[in-house]
C-alpha cells in the first residue's frame, strides 16, 4: 500500500489486520470506537477473517481477550477510560496468565466530571499491572507500533500483554499522512502466531490455579523479570522494525529530540511531544540549548537508558497528563526516582488534563521554568 | 500451607499446571476420622457408593467388587447412608 | 510554503468534518503535508460545529488547536448568529462564507478578508440539495490557492470511492465554485 | 460404565473440598458426561479453590480459571477462537450460585445474547461457601448465613431464591433444566443434552453443603433427596420454549422434613415454615401450568 | 394539563439532542408522570450527555449521574439512604438499551433480586447511540450499525434482540411494560403505575434516532408509531406476573413498511424482510397466547 | 466498653459502629468478610440501625455507596482484591463527586494466579484515585483510625472518600487487646453527619454531569488541592483525637520509632512495620543506630513530614508489599521523588506478595543492607 | 466548544450544578434550519404539537393558543409532521 | 515473661482457632498481652490446620508466623501421619498430644518434651461429645503454667456468653484434665 491520508483510528485498525488477529471481543467508547469500527467494517466485508466478540462490557471484552487467546489464537481489542477501568479486575490475570493479548488504548479522561477528552488518567493508572505499554506520537508511529508490539508481547523471553496507548481525539481522531505496509512485508516480520501453552484436550492443562504463599512470589518476580527482559526485546524488535521498514523512533524505548548539547530538556508521552518539538524547535532558534525526551515505555520502564540521556542535562521539565490525586505526576515520581542519583533539576507540570489543550505556550513556560525549581506546576 | 508436602517447587511460565489430575499425591486419606468398612459378603454390587463418593475412592476392581481407596476416603459417610442393602460401616479411625 | 491554518464551520450534519479531511487529501495530492480534525465536541445532529486542516510542505508536528486560523470557511451563514466565525483569525487572513450576499453586508470583528460565494446554489443547481460542504473545497482552490483543483478532485473521487456519481456530482459543484472566481 | 456411567474420571480424587461436599459429587458426575474432548472454564468459588492447589490440579480436562464473574465471557472468547482454528470441542462452563445467580449474571446474560454455544452449570448451593457461608441470590427464604444471620430483629435471609431457570429460558436459550446430586443419572443425561444442543444451554444442579447448610457429611445426598422429594428443588426441562417436568413428585414430602435436617433453617418458626410450604406449593402448581399449558417461554 | 399531561417542563428547553429526538420526547413526558417528589438517576448515554453540559443542567429535578452500568446499583443505595431518613420519593431510573439490555443489566438483575423500590425506565433505540450508533442487544436483527455493518458477507446484526422485558418479569418484578413515543398517554399512565406500585418496576419506552436509524428529524414519532402498528412494538404489560396486552393491533401492517422507513435496513433483501415478518407474527401470536392462556411469570 | 481481646475485624466493625453508618453495602470477600459480617450480625440483632445492602457485586456496591452518600447520609463497606479492582471504575467517580464515603481494605493480592492472602497491591493500585489512604499497624489503630477517617473525610474542607487500608489475615484475622472506645466518647468526637449536598426534591441539584475541557482540568485541580488540604486535617484530627482518648500514632502522617539519633532506617506501611519495631530494638541492641518510618498516610503523601523525618539519615530502606510490574515498588518511586533533593542513600526491596510473611530475618536483613546500593531487592 | 460562551465559569466542589433547567440560557433556536410556522387560524389546540416537540418549545398561552418559542425549536419538523390539520408549515430558516 | 508461642493442631472443625482465641482470652484475664491467629489457609472441613497464640507481659508488636513454639497442642492424634506436629519446636519445649498411650510410645523428631493426656475420655466424659478443644486449655494451664485456670474459666465464660451450658461443661472438662496433671 502506498501514503495514504488517514485517520488514525482507522491506520490502527490497519496495521491490526495486518497482525491478522482471530478474535476480536470489542465494546464501544469514545474515542476508540473508531477503530474497531474499522475492524467491524473489514470483517464484515470478508477481508479480514476473524471473529468480531459484541461483547456486554468491557470487563467481558477483556475476560473473552483471556479466553481466546488462552485457545490459542492472536487477539486484539480496544478500549478507553471507563472501558479500561472496568477492565481492570481482569489486566493484572491476564499477565499473571503470561497471555500476549494487545489492546489499543485511546486515552480519555477517567471520570467524575465525565470527560470524553484526552488524557493519561486511564492507562498510566493501569500501570502497575505487568502490562507493556507503549505510547505513540503520530499515526505513522501507531501502525509500526501496533505491529511491533505483537512481536513483542509474543517473544517467549517475554510473553505479556500489551497496551498500545494513543491519545484519544488528539490522535486517534485526526487525518494525516501515513504508509500502511504490505502484508507481505508484515507477514516476514510477524511470524505467525504459535501459542506457548494452550488449552487442548489432546494435552490437558490447568491455567489460573489458586498459588498458596510459598509460590505467588516467585511467579510475580518471573513477571518482572520478563518486564526487564522486554526491554531489551523492545529495542531489538524496533531496531529490526527499522531495518525492515526503514522507520525509526529512538531505540524503541525513548525518542531523543536535539539532545545532543541540550542543557534543558522536557519529557512527556504522547502528542504532545509532537507540539513540543515545534517548541524547543523555536527556542533553539532563540539560542536556547533545549531537547525533548519522547517516552514511548511507560512499562517496562527505561530507566538506565534515561539516565544516560539525561546526563549531561542541567534540567529536564517532565510533564504529566494525569496526577495522582495527593501527590504528583506519576510520570515525575518515576522519573526523579529513576534520576535519584543525579543532581539535574527536575520539574513537573499537570498538563492536559479531560481534553485541556496542551499549547505551545504552555510547553515553553514548562521547559523555561527549569530556570527555578517548580514541582507542583499546573498548565491550565 | 499446613502440610508436610516441603519439597521443593517448580515455577511454571503463568503458573500452568501441566500434570493432569495431579492431585492424587495428596492423600487425603488423613483428613478420615470415621472409616468406612464395605462386607462385600452383604454387597449386591449396585454402584450405588461409587456413583455418591464426593472423592472417588471407590472403585470397581478386576472381580467387580467394589473396594474403598483410603488413600482418598475422607470418611464422610455417604457410601453408608446411601448404601441400599447397608454394606458399608462407619468405624472410628484409629491409627 | 509556512503551516497554514484552515477551520470550518457548519452544523452537525451538514459535512464540516468531512470537508477538512477532503481538504487535507487533496493536499496530500499536491505532494504537502497535511493533518485534519475535528473540534472534538459532544454536538448532535444540528448542533454547530467546527472542522481543521493543515496544510504544509514539511512534516507537521504540532497537535495543539487551531487558535489562528488563516482561512475560515463558513459552510451555513445562519451560524453567525450565534458562533463568533472570525475568532482569532489572523488579518491576513480570509474568511469564506457561503451567501449570495456581497461580503461588505458582513460585519465581522475582524481585519481579515471576507469573501462570499453562493455555494448553497450552486449546489442546489448541480447536486439537487444544498450539501455544499465538498463543494466549497473548489471555492477554497480558487480563492487561496493552498491547494489544485485537480488535486480536489482526486481526493473527492478518493472519498466517494463507491458513490462515483456522487463523486462526480461533488466535483462538478466544486469545479463551479472554482470558476466562479478563476474563470 | 457403572449405572450407565462411565468410569473414567476426570476430576481426580486428592482434592481439597471438605468430606461429603455435595459440589464435589456433581463435579464428578458432571465432567463423566462432558468426556475428555471438553474445554473447562470454572469461576472463582469452592470448587475452584479445592481442586487447583499449584502445583496440583484435579483436573484432567484442559481447565481454566480467571475470575468470579466473567466465566461466561471466558468462555465466549474460547468459543470464537475454536471456530477460527476450525475445532470442535465441548465448553463446559462451572460456576457456583454466588457466580451465575449474582455477580457474573451480567456475563452470562449478555453471552446467551449473543448466541455461543457453550453449557453453562451452575453447582447451586445457596451461598457463597468458599467465602465462608454468606447470602447470594439463590440463598433460601429465611436461612441463616454469616451475611444474613437470623438474628433478634432480621430472621435469616428476607428474600425468596431468585428463579433463575426461567430468567434464563426467557432468554430464549435453547435448553434449560434443573438438576441435583440426589439423581445423578438425570444429571447425567441433562449434561449431555446441554452439550449436544448448539447455542448457550443452562443446567443448574443443586448441591447441598456440609457446613453451610448444617448438616451431617454423610447426609449431604439424603438432603438434596429431600428437596426434590419435597418440591424444593422441582426437577424440569426447558427445551425449545417448551417446560416439561421430568421427575414428577406426586406426593410430597412437607417441606418441614428438609428444613428440619439443616442447622441455617434450626431458627425457623412454625409461621415461617408454613410461608415457604406456600411458596413451594404455589411455585408446583405454575410449574405444572406451564407444562400443561404449554406455555411458551419464546 | 394538556391532553391530561401536566404543563409543567422537568426536562428543560435548551438540551443539545439531535433535532427531531424520540428520547428526548420520552424525557419530558416520563418525568411529567415522575413529578416533583422524584430522584432522577441517570445511566451515561446520550440523553446524559446532552443534558448535563457542565455548568447547565436540563433537569429540574434532583439528578445524578454516576457512569454507563450501574443506575440500578445507586438507585439500590438512595432508597436505602431515603429509607433510614425516613423520606418517600419517587426513585426513576433512567438507562438506554445498551445500558439496560447489556452493560447494567447485571446491576439491575441483582437490584430486582433484591426488591428495591424504584421505577426503572430504559429509552429505547436499538443502539449505542450516544458513541456513535454501535450494536447494542436492542438492536433488531440485520440492522445496520456501525459495529454490525451490512457488509458484503455479514448482513448487519445477526441476532434477534433480546426479550428484556420477558427477562425482567421471570425475576418476579411486579410490574413491566412496553410503551412508545408515540402513545404519549400510555407512557404517562404506565410510568405513573410504574412509581406507584411497590418493589423494581420496569417500563421500555420504544423510542427512534435520527441519525441512528436514519430518519428524516420529522420523522420520528411517525417512525414509532408504524412500529406499533406493524407489531414490531407490541404494547402490553405484566402485573403480578399475568401478562395483558394494552394495544391490540387487530390488522397490523405489514413490517416492511416500518423497515423501509430507515436506512439502517435498506440493504435488507426480500427473505430477510420475510424472516422479520414471520418472527414478528411469530412473537404477536406467543404473546397473544400468553396472554389467553394467562401464563403466570411467577 | 473496657478493653477486650477481639478479632481485628470485629473490631473494626465495633469501630465502625461508633460512627453510626446508616448505609452498608457489601459483597463477601476473603479476608474482608468478618468486618461486614460482624455489621450485619448487629443490624439483625438490631444493635445498629443501619441498612446493609447485599449487592451483587463490589461494582454496585461502590455504586450503591455513591448513591447513599448522595442521599445524604453516612457509610461504609468493605472489600479486598479483586473486590476493590471490580469497583475500580466507581472509585475516582466518588472522589470526583466529593463524596466522604468510608471504606475498609483487608488488603490481599490480586489475580493471577488467584491468592486469597496479603500484599498491597489492590489498594496500592489505587493510589492515583482521589481516595485518602490510611494504613494502619494494628487492631487498635484500625479502630482508631476508624473514628478519625469518618471526620476527616467528612470535614468541609476536604470531601472526599477515605480507604482504611488493614492487612489481611495478618491483621484482619488476629485476635489481640484492643480498647473499644463507648459510644458517648465517640458522639462526643464525631459529629452527626450534615451533607454538604444531597439529592433533594426541596433543592433539586445535577450531580455528575459532563465537563469540557473547558473546565474538567480545574474540578481535579480542587480535588489535588483537597488532599492537599487533608494532609492537615489528618494531623489534627489525629492530635484532637489523642487528646480525647490518649492514644497516638505519630503525627497522624508518619509514626517515627526511634529515630531520634538514627542514623538508618526501615520505612514501611502496615504489619510489617510491627515486626521491624522487634528488628528495630534488636540492631539497638547490638549498638546499631536504626530507626523505623511507619507511613499512615499514602495519599495525601506526607512529603514535607517525610523529608523532615529523614533529614539526618545516611540511608532508608524502603519495603514495598507490592510492586508496579516493569519498575519498582511504588512505595520507593514515591520516597525517592520526595527526597530527590536530598543525598542519603536510599534501598528498596519487594516483601510479602501473596501472602509471604515478612520476617524479623528479611527485615534485618533489609534494615543492614543499607551499607551498600540496593535497589531491586527481593525478601523471599 | 464550538458555542460563543466564553463567559467565565464558576467551579463547584464536586461539579454539583445547582441551578436546575438552566440549559434554557442555551437557545438552541441557533440550530435550526427550517422553520415550524403555525397557522392559529387552522389550529384546533389539540395539543398534539405541544406533547411531540423533542424541545418542549411549544407552549400555551393565556389565550389557549399554542405558540412556538423560536429560542429553542431546533426545526426538527415533528409538530408539523404530526399535526392533525396541518396548520404547521415548515419554512426555510433565513438569518 | 518472655514471648511465648503456642502452636494448636487440629482439622478443619474441631476448633483449633477458637482454642487459639480462648487462650489468648485466658492469658488476657492474666494481665498478659496476647495475639491469637489461625494459619490463613484454605483449609475445608476435615483438613489438617494450625492455630497459634502469643502471650507476652509487654505489647506484642511482632506479625510473623509462628516458625518455633515453645508449645504445641496436638488435638487430634491421627494427624500426625500426615502433618510434622514437631517442626521447629524449641529443645526446651513441650509437646502436649491428646491420647490415652504414654508419651514414650510417640517418637517426634524433636528434643522437647512430650506429654500425653486422653483429653478425648474427658471429652467425652464430661461433655458426651469428643469437643476437646476448649478443654485442652485445662491442660495446657496445668503443663506449662503460662495461664492459670481462674482465667480459663473466664475465658470460656466469656466466648460462650450466650451457651452457658455449653461453658460449663467445657469448664468442667478443663478442670478435669487440669487436674490430671496438678491433682
Ligand atoms: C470480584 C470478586 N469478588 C469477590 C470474590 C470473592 N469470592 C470468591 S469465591 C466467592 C463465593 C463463591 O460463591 P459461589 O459462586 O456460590 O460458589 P461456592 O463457593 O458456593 O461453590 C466469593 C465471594 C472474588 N474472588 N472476586
Ligand atoms: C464502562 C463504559 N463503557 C463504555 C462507555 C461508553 N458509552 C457511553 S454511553 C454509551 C452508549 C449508550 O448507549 P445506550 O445506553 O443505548 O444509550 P443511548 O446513547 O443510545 O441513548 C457508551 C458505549 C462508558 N461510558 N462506560
Ligand atoms: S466415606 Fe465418603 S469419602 Fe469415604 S468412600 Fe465413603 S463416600 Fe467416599
Ligand atoms: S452401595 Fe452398597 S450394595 Fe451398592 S455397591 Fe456399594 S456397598 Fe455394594
Ligand atoms: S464448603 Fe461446601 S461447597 Fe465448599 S467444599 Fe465444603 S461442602 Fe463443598
Ligand atoms: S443520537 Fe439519537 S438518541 Fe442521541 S440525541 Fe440524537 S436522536 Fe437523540
Ligand atoms: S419543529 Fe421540532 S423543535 Fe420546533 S417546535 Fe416543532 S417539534 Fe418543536
Ligand atoms: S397539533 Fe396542530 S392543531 Fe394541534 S395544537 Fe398543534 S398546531 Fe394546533
Ligand atoms: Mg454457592
Ligand atoms: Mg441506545
Amino acid at each position: 500500500m502506498p501514503e495514504i491520508v488517514v485517520e488514525a483510528s482507522r491506520a490502527m485498525a490497519l496495521g491490526v489486520k495486518l497482525c491478522k488477529p482471530k478474535v476480536i471481543p470489542m465494546y464501544p467508547i469514545t474515542p476508540q470506537t473508531h477503530i474497531v469500527e474499522a475492524l467491524a467494517e473489514m470483517i464484515n466485508n470478508g477481508e479480514l477473517q476473524a471473529e468480531m466478540i459484541h461483547v456486554e462490557s468491557e470487563h467481558s471484552a477483556c475476560s473473552a481477550l483471556l479466553g481466546a487467546q488462552a485457545a490459542g489464537v492472536r487477539t486484539f481489542s480496544a478500549t478507553s477510560s471507563q472501558g479500561l477501568a472496568l477492565m481492570y479486575e481482569i489486566l493484572p490475570i491476564i499477565s499473571g496468565n503470561r497471555m500476549p493479548c494487545v489492546m489499543a488504548v485511546a486515552n480519555r479522561a477517567l471520570s467524575a466530571p465525565i470527560s470524553i477528552w484526552n488524557d493519561h488518567s486511564d492507562a498510566v493508572s493501569a500501570r502497575d499491572q505487568g502490562w507493556i505499554q507503549l505510547w505513540v506520537e503520530s499515526t505513522q508511529e501507531a501502525i509500526d507500533t501496533t505491529i511491533q508490539l505483537y512481536k513483542i508481547c509474543e517473544d517467549h523471553s517475554v510473553l505479556l500483554p500489551g497496551m498500545l496507548c494513543l491519545d484519544g481525539f488528539t490522535l486517534s481522531h485526526v487525518y494525516e499522512r501515513a504508509i500502511v505496509p504490505e502484508q507481505e512485508q508484515v507477514d516476514a516480520f510477524l511470524p505467525e502466531y504459535k501459542p506457548y501453552i494452550k488449552l487442548d484436550p489432546e494435552k490437558p492443562i490447568t491455567m489460573g490455579p489458586i498459588a498458596f504463599p510459598n509460590s505467588f512470589m516467585e511467579f510475580k518476580k518471573m513477571q518482572h523479570e520478563a518486564m526487564l527482559q522486554a526491554l531489551k526485546v523492545i529495542k531489538n524488535v524496533h531496531d529490526e522494525f527499522a531495518k525492515q521498514f526503514g522507520r525509526a523512533y529512538g531505540d524503541g524505548l525513548l525518542e531523543l529530540y536535539r539532545m545532543e548539547d541540550a542543557e534543558y530538556a522536557l519529557m512527556g508521552m504522547g502528542t504532545l511531544v509532537g507540539t513540543a518539538r515545534v517548541v524547543v524547535d523555536k527556542l533553539r532558534e532563540e539560542g536556547q540549548k533545549v531537547g525533548l525526551i519522547k517516552l514511548r515505555s511507560l512499562r517496562p520502564f527505561p530507566k538506565g537508558e534515561l539516565i544516560n540521556a539525561t546526563k549531561n542535562l542541567q534540567g529536564l521539565t517532565v510533564i504529566d497528563r494525569h496526577i495522582s490525586l495527593g501527590y504528583e505526576g506519576p510520570l515525575f515520581s518515576d522519573v526523579r526516582s529513576a534520576l535519584f542519583e543525579s543532581d539535574i533539576r527536575i520539574n513537573n507540570f499537570i498538563a492536559g488534563l479531560g481534553g485541556r489543550d496542551i499549547t505551545q505556550k504552555h510547553l515553553r513556560k514548562a521547559l523555561l521554568s527549569l530556570k527555578e525549581r517548580r514541582e507542583g506546576g499546573w498548565l491550565l | 500451607m499446613a502440610e508436610k508436602n516441603t519439597k521443593k517447587i517448580e515455577f511454571t511460565l503463568g503458573a500452568v499446571i501441566r500434570e493432569p489430575g495431579s492431585t492424587i499425591k495428596n492423600k487425603t486419606g488423613g483428613w478420615r476420622a470415621m472409616r468406612p468398612v464395605l462386607d462385600q459378603s452383604k454387597c449386591v454390587r449396585c454402584g450405588t457408593c461409587w456413583m455418591y463418593c464426593p472423592e472417588g475412592a471407590i472403585k470397581k476392581d478386576e472381580k467387580g467388587n467394589f473396594v474403598i481407596d483410603y488413600d482418598y476416603c475422607k470418611g464422610c459417610g455417604i457410601c453408608a447412608n446411601e448404601c441400599p442393602v447397608k454394606a458399608i460401616k462407619m468405624e472410628l479411625e484409629k491409627k | 510554503m509556512p503551516l497554514k491554518e484552515i477551520r470550518i464551520h457548519g452544523r452537525g450534519g451538514q459535512g464540516a468534518v468531512t470537508a477538512s479531511e477532503v481538504l487535507a487529501v487533496a493536499a496530500f495530492y499536491d505532494g504537502k503535508y497535511c493533518q485534519a480534525f475535528p473540534s472534538f465536541g459532544v454536538e448532535r445532529r444540528g448542533a454547530p460545529v467546527e472542522a481543521f486542516t493543515r496544510i504544509a510542505d514539511e512534516p507537521i508536528n504540532i497537535r495543539e488547536h487551531v487558535y489562528e486560523p488563516d482561512y475560515v470557511i463558513l459552510l451555513d451563514p445562519t451560524l453567525l448568529s450565534s458562533v463568533d466565525v472570525a475568532r482569532g483569525v489572523k488579518d491576513s487572513g480570509i474568511i469564506i462564507i457561503n451567501s449570495n450576499r456581497p461580503a461588505s453586508e458582513f460585519r465581522l470583528n475582524t481585519k481579515a478578508k471576507i469573501e462570499t460565494i453562493d455555494m448553497t446554489a450552486a449546489a442546489m443547481e448541480i447536486i439537487g440539495k444544498p450539501f455544499v460542504n465538498i463543494a466549497s473545497l473548489g471555492a477554497f482552490a480558487a480563492i487561496t490557492a493552498e491547494i489544485t483543483l485537480e488535486s480536489v478532485f482526486k481526493a473527492i473521487d478518493q472519498e466517494f470511492a463507491h458513490k462515483k456519481a456522487v463523486a462526480e456530482l461533488n466535483k462538478k459543484a466544486a469545479e463551479k465554485l472554482y470558476k466562479m472566481f478563476r474563470g | 460404565m457403572i449405572r450407565g456411567l462411565p468410569e473414567e474420571e476426570f476430576f481426580a480424587s486428592g482434592h481439597r473440598a471438605c468430606a461429603g461436599c455435595g459440589a464435589a459429587i456433581a463435579m464428578r458426575h458432571i465432567t463423566k458426561a462432558a468426556g475428555r474432548n471438553t474445554i473447562v472454564v470454572q469461576a472463582t468459588g469452592c470448587m475452584e479453590v479445592v481442586s487447583t492447589p499449584y502445583p496440583e490440579t484435579a483436573w484432567r480436562l484442559p481447565y481454566i480459571h480467571g475470575a468470579f464473574e466473567n466465566t461466561a465471557a471466558i468462555a465466549s472468547g474460547i468459543e470464537r477462537a475454536l471456530k477460527t482454528l476450525g475445532k470442535k470441542y465441548n465448553i463446559l462452563v462451572l460456576g457456583g450460585d454466588g457466580a451465575t445467580f449474582d455477580i457474573g449474571f451480567g456475563a452470562l446474560s449478555g453471552a446467551i445474547e449473543r448466541g455461543h454455544n457453550f453449557l453453562y452449570v451452575c453447582n447451586d448451593n445457596g451461598a457463597y461457601m468458599n467465602t465462608g457461608i454468606q447470602r447470594s441470590g439463590a440463598t433460601p427464604k429465611y436461612a441463616h448465613t454469616t451475611t444474613s444471620p437470623a438474628g433478634r430483629v432480621i430472621p435469616g435471609k428476607l428474600e425468596w431464591k431468585k428463579p433463575l431457570p426461567f430468567i434464563i429460558a426467557s432468554h430464549r436459550a435453547p435448553y434449560v433444566a434443573t438438576a441435583s446430586i440426589s439423581e445423578i443419572p438425570d444429571l447425567y443425561s441433562k449434561i449431555k443434552k446441554g452439550l449436544e444442543i448448539e447455542g448457550p444451554c443452562y443446567v443448574q444442579v443443586f448441591s447441598p453443603c456440609v457446613p453451610g447448610w448444617g448438616i451431617d457429611s454423610a447426609k449431604s445426598v439424603e438432603v438434596a433427596r429431600l428437596a426434590v422429594e419435597t418440591r424444593i428443588c422441582p426437577l424440569y426441562e426447558i427445551e425449545g420454549g417448551i417446560l416439561k417436568i421430568t421427575k414428577d413428585i406426586k406426593e410430597p414430602k412437607p417441606v418441614e422434613e428438609y428444613l428440619k435436617a439443616q442447622a441455617r433453617f434450626k431458627h425457623l418458626s412454625e409461621t415461617q415454615i408454613k410461608e415457604i410450604q406456600a411458596f413451594v406449593d404455589g411455585e408446583w402448581t405454575r410449574i405444572k401450568e406451564l407444562e400443561e399449558k404449554k406455555c411458551r417461554f419464546y
